[in-house]
């Protein structure tokens, strides 16, 4: 195992994907020599030079447009979106015609194009540069959905992604950037829609993703204190979803709760409970409880921010609400 | 390079061909046997002939919601193309697609798009893919004047002159996006003369006029090919039908259809092929006649196809 | 009352507003002398000439993003976007900027337009002119949204609407705007965030809304065949939701079933079926379960587009599965 | 209309206050004191001061990312912009907006904006509003050079120019996106350029010169108030610091930075209005002093107000 960050892991992910594969480049906005705004994409021009590490115009549009014409070419692009909240930009491009090529060419398209972008908040960058907004992309056929919230998933999960044939949006917490973790050393991929559970417990269940998997795991350790021994499942994958290992975990626990920071009104652990109120009613000791954010705008005040994001607190009163 | 005998009766017969396809289709759908929207070329068949008759196997074409015209210069199946149209298996899309959204990627079509303007980048990612594995190709977009008011125009054409693509943007003029004519929806004349505004050259052709579109295209796609990068080439065309079929044209006067009715490419390049003594009258109706079999064809051929089966909803989602 | 189409409908509640407020203006593809692809705006470039009645060009970045500025300039948009698909096209202008402005602003802005535009699936337009996107809309804080399933629905609430100082989205079904329907006579109005309870019933809540409720309604008069009693409920307003009616009908009945014609997965309706099973679990006597699109793009074919699209068989069908 | 000397001075002072504001908010940033993202306006304060010098109270203007400069020439008021970027109750938006969104309504200020080349539909919009309600009115739209490929500049001068509106679109060429300089995002040298493509005029504009820009501002929007219709003013300017605070501008030589210091628009207004004796050193000494004051006094008023209470996290989403 290796020590490294996790933007360091998709930094490693992007430069072995491109050695393997020449097919792979690379567009966006100052990822050359400027190393992608949170310096993710940092060095691989030098390595790979300014034709497979492209400088983007602020042209999100041609940019996830023209990755789909390449993609369907033959290529496998990497674009990147410097903030998932810019994906209203060039949603139509996302929606109508990366997701949608495939099918509406009757399975004679394929679509490899990987699109990473930072999401979340916790960064004062306020209303437009700090949303979740996978909710929209899981509502959509035709996509595959990648989360990670670990040093070591995002590289094995990533690399996945950009050996799979199936459009890939892949989401980055920017505040996990930082974020040191192990990463086994060598080569290795992670299977696309498995989930993984990050930490086993008996009493209650807890499905948290991407930045927030780490407030559940620290919540989950505060509880541990008090007698209640959660677990903690990481789905990883959102589409595809991996119901076994969740209605397993409920089998076994009677108890769900659900953590995401994006919006909670219309989000995708909304879909989730749905999901386990239809298909695993019986299993259930007690309502489905949802962690999320508060049906409003981003504010840029550090404490309203604070106040916005969902935190370990809230984790634990959820939980001790359904433990009764 | 001039032409000779047997690429100019080409070109009449990928024109016929593309006519005979539209008045069937619009036949079928006035009798309700074709579902959803469709879209007519009829008047326009000058561009898409003059345009793909330059083009090779490796190179791609992105097109419009009015795609048949394109599909077929590109060589698509005329069979399929209808069996689609019908909404039947041996479609190109088996069904799943309709007239908006024929596709075939293998042979270098990447599609008719239902959402317009929706073509622009992705001709420039194919044109991007061809150059960067070298593959001496060239990738077309087919677009209507309405789109050029649309952002991925300008996005696209800026992305294609700085990362010198070749892509060859062919403006469809016809004057109106649906019922809004061009003077209404662009304070220019000269769709062409947008190129200035990304550094690349623009053109202005008769798109009535077989020959000169492919000779515009010629050299357009010679220049790319030979890495000078993309051109906007705008052929000033018109559609004979309304926008869809069932549209009344309440916007449009009869002068004006009748005025470029006299310029349908068809008859016009017929009496230019009789004139410079490339074909007799009767050769050119064996022509037609040929065509006319061909489609009666096609149309046996979709009617023939059964449906989908229901099973085919929910495969080709994804890849496995 | 009187006897009208839904189309027709949405049309007298726009000439009744532009007569009565002279700041609305309608903005739209082909919105004047053609009057709208699908004929709603009829006639009413005729009544207030083209300096209201607005010709667009292909433009919905423009046509949305500048309704946004003369909103909050004074005026009272009424842009047209012709296919809810197309939202992708201008989704920052709804999303960024319409629905964030007034929070970004700390309350200092008010966005009173009302884009209208048509959803839905049955007439074979395929992949890209079909879809029903509210499920985005929900998700986002700051927007209002409504989906009405009558003509006397579809103008009180077009009306209450234009009037409403918040931005709204109005989603009209493209199948609806030839159905008849009884219109009260003369100036009335709905508010927003009021269900309607199309039909009383004890044994089962069925939630459906925009076309479904119409295919509910059915389901429930065969359902009655057999003896079954269906309570059915037209949220009409998704945002704001009206709880407090759906809560009290599944007091009543112990059981529902929500019906929306969007893909299921990440639809609204995993919304409310969290929703209930967080706030109403102990009302619950079965699982919730939802009649929705399947996981893929719409198809052309009419026998593959009839299979996607949820119909009455699929409704009993979950009726009786959760009365079993 | 030539300025008097009060108004020459009032150039200054404006220029004068948005340096000493962004100094200011640069050094609170460096020190930790200001969370997100801040870009400041340092060198390019002849722009937005010899535009909104031209503006009336109906007006509106469309800002950036970039937006502090804009407002305080919109006559903003720096305690409340000061308190807004240090996350206050007593900022424009409570707080909630930070330096990204900084707008006041009321004073025609639509907005700082954190989505590139959001402000030009609503600037569209905005001066549709004003032409609609007969106001006299003319809206500015601020926007970058990298700006002006997205599109939404296409979009909007296309609508603006067919519906004849009284907008004026300031570029403000500094010369970068982020990292990305104008010769490799564009392949055209003058952005003005592209106005043609709408059928409105274009003009460049050395941005550094606040009389320059002032004068060519002044045609533009009296034409536009006229009901002349929208135009593209290109202006030519700088930014002496990165693109956000924070930034290591590895993507620029010093010579190019100190050559454009030595235009800076400041000094070099100052020493005009000494050469043509509107002013002596000790006048601009005494304005400089002021606004040192002033600004010293807007931070002051940050610092003294309360953040925003827990409520307000909820607050403002919908009207009631
Ligand atoms: C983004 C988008 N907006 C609107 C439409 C509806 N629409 C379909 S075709 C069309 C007109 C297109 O005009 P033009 O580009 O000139 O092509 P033409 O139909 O004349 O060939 C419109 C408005 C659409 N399909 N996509
Ligand atoms: C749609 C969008 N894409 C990308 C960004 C990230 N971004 C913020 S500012 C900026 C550069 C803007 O350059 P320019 O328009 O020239 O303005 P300048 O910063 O030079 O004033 C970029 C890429 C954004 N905020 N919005
Ligand atoms: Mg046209
Ligand atoms: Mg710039």
């Amino acid at each position: 195992m290796a020590e490294m960050t996790y933007s360091q892991a998709i930094n490693e992910a992007l430069r072995e994907e491109m050695r393997r594969d020449k097919n792979v480049y690379i567009l966006g906005e100052d990822v050359g020599a400027f190393g992608g705004c949170f310096g993710v994409t940092t060095g691989l021009i030098d390595e790979f030079g300014p034709e497979r590490v492209l400088d983007s115009p602020i042209s999100e549009t041609a940019i996830m447009g023209s990755a789909v014409g390449a993609a369907v070419a033959g290529l496998r692009p990497v674009p990147e979106i410097m903030f998932d909240d810019f994906l209203g930009v060039c949603m139509d491009e996302v929606v109508n015609q990366t997701a949608k090529m495939r099918y509406m060419f009757g399975g004679k398209a394929k679509v490899p194009l990987t699109l990473r972008m930072a999401c979340g908040a916790g960064v004062g960058a306020a209303a437009q540069h700090s949303q979740c907004l996978e909710a929209w992309l899981c509502h959509t056929p035709g996509l595959v959905v990648i989360m990670p919230s670990t040093a070591a998933d995002a590289k094995g999960l990533l690399k996945t992604a950009i050996r799979d044939d199936n459009p890939v949006m892949f989401l980055e917490h920017k505040l996990l950037y930082g974020a040191g973790g192990e990463v086994p050393e060598g080569e290795y991929t992670i299977p696309i829609g498995k989930a993984d559970i990050k930490r086993e417990g008996k009493d209650v269940t807890i499905l948290a993703y991407s930045m927030m998997l780490h407030k559940a795991l620290a919540a989950a350790e505060t509880l541990a204190l008090d007698g209640i021994d959660a677990e903690v499942i990481d789905p990883r994958t959102l589409i595809p979803f991996d119901k076994e290992t969740l209605y397993k975990s409920i089998e076994k626990t009677g108890r769900l709760v659900i953590v995401h920071e994006a919006v909670k009104q219309g989000g995708f652990g909304g879909e989730i409970a749905a999901m386990v109120a239809e298909e695993c009613f019986d299993s259930l000791d007690a309502p489905i409880k949802r962690v999320a954010a508060p049906f409003t705008p981003i504010p840029f005040a550090s404490g309203l921010e604070s106040a916005y994001i969902p935190d370990e607190a809230k984790i634990i009163d959820a939980v001790k609400s359904v433990l009764g | 390079m001039a032409l000779n005998k047997e690429q100019m009766l080409d070109l009449y017969r990928q024109m016929r061909t593309i006519r005979e396809f539209e008045e069937t289709v619009a036949n079928f759908f006035s009798q309700g046997q074709i579902p959803g929207f469709v879209h007519l070329y009829i008047g326009e068949e000058a561009v898409a002939t003059g345009v793909c008759a330059n083009l090779e196997k490796q190179d791609y074409i992105a097109s419009t919601h009015r795609g048949h015209g394109h599909a077929i210069a590109r060589g698509a199946s005329v069979n399929k193309m209808m069996a689609e149209i019908f909404g039947k298996i041996d479609g190109f899309c088996k069904g799943k697609g309709g007239s908006m959204h024929i596709a075939d990627i293998e042979l270098g079509f990447l599609g008719a798009n239902g959402i317009v303007g929706a073509g622009l980048p992705l001709a420039t990612g194919a044109g991007f893919a061809l150059k960067y594995m070298k593959k001496n190709g060239v990738a077309i977009c087919f677009f209507g004047d309405a789109a050029s008011n649309r952002g991925t125009f300008h996005e696209s054409l800026n992305m294609a002159s700085i990362q010198k693509l070749p892509v060859v943007f062919v403006n469809e003029n016809n004057g109106y996006g649906i019922s809004m004519s061009q003077a209404r929806h662009q304070n220019i004349k000269d769709i062409a003369d947008r190129a200035s505004a990304y550094g690349m050259p623009g053109v202005v052709v008769d798109g009535n006029d077989v020959m000169a579109v492919y000779e515009a295209a010629e050299e357009a796609v010679k220049r790319a090919r030979a890495g000078g990068g993309p051109i906007l080439i705008e052929c000033k065309t018109y559609r004979h039908h309304g926008h869809f079929e069932g549209d009344p044209t309440v916007y449009r006067t009869d002068e004006e259809v009748n005025a470029w009715k006299a310029k349908d490419p068809l008859p016009r390049f017929a009496s230019r092929l009789q004139e410079m003594k490339m074909a007799t009258e009767a050769e050119i109706k064996q022509i037609d006649l040929e065509v006319k079999k061909i489609i009666a064809d096609a149309v046996e051929y979709a009617q023939k196809s059964p449906v989908p089966s229901q099973d085919e909803l929910l495969t080709d989602v994804y890849c496995n």
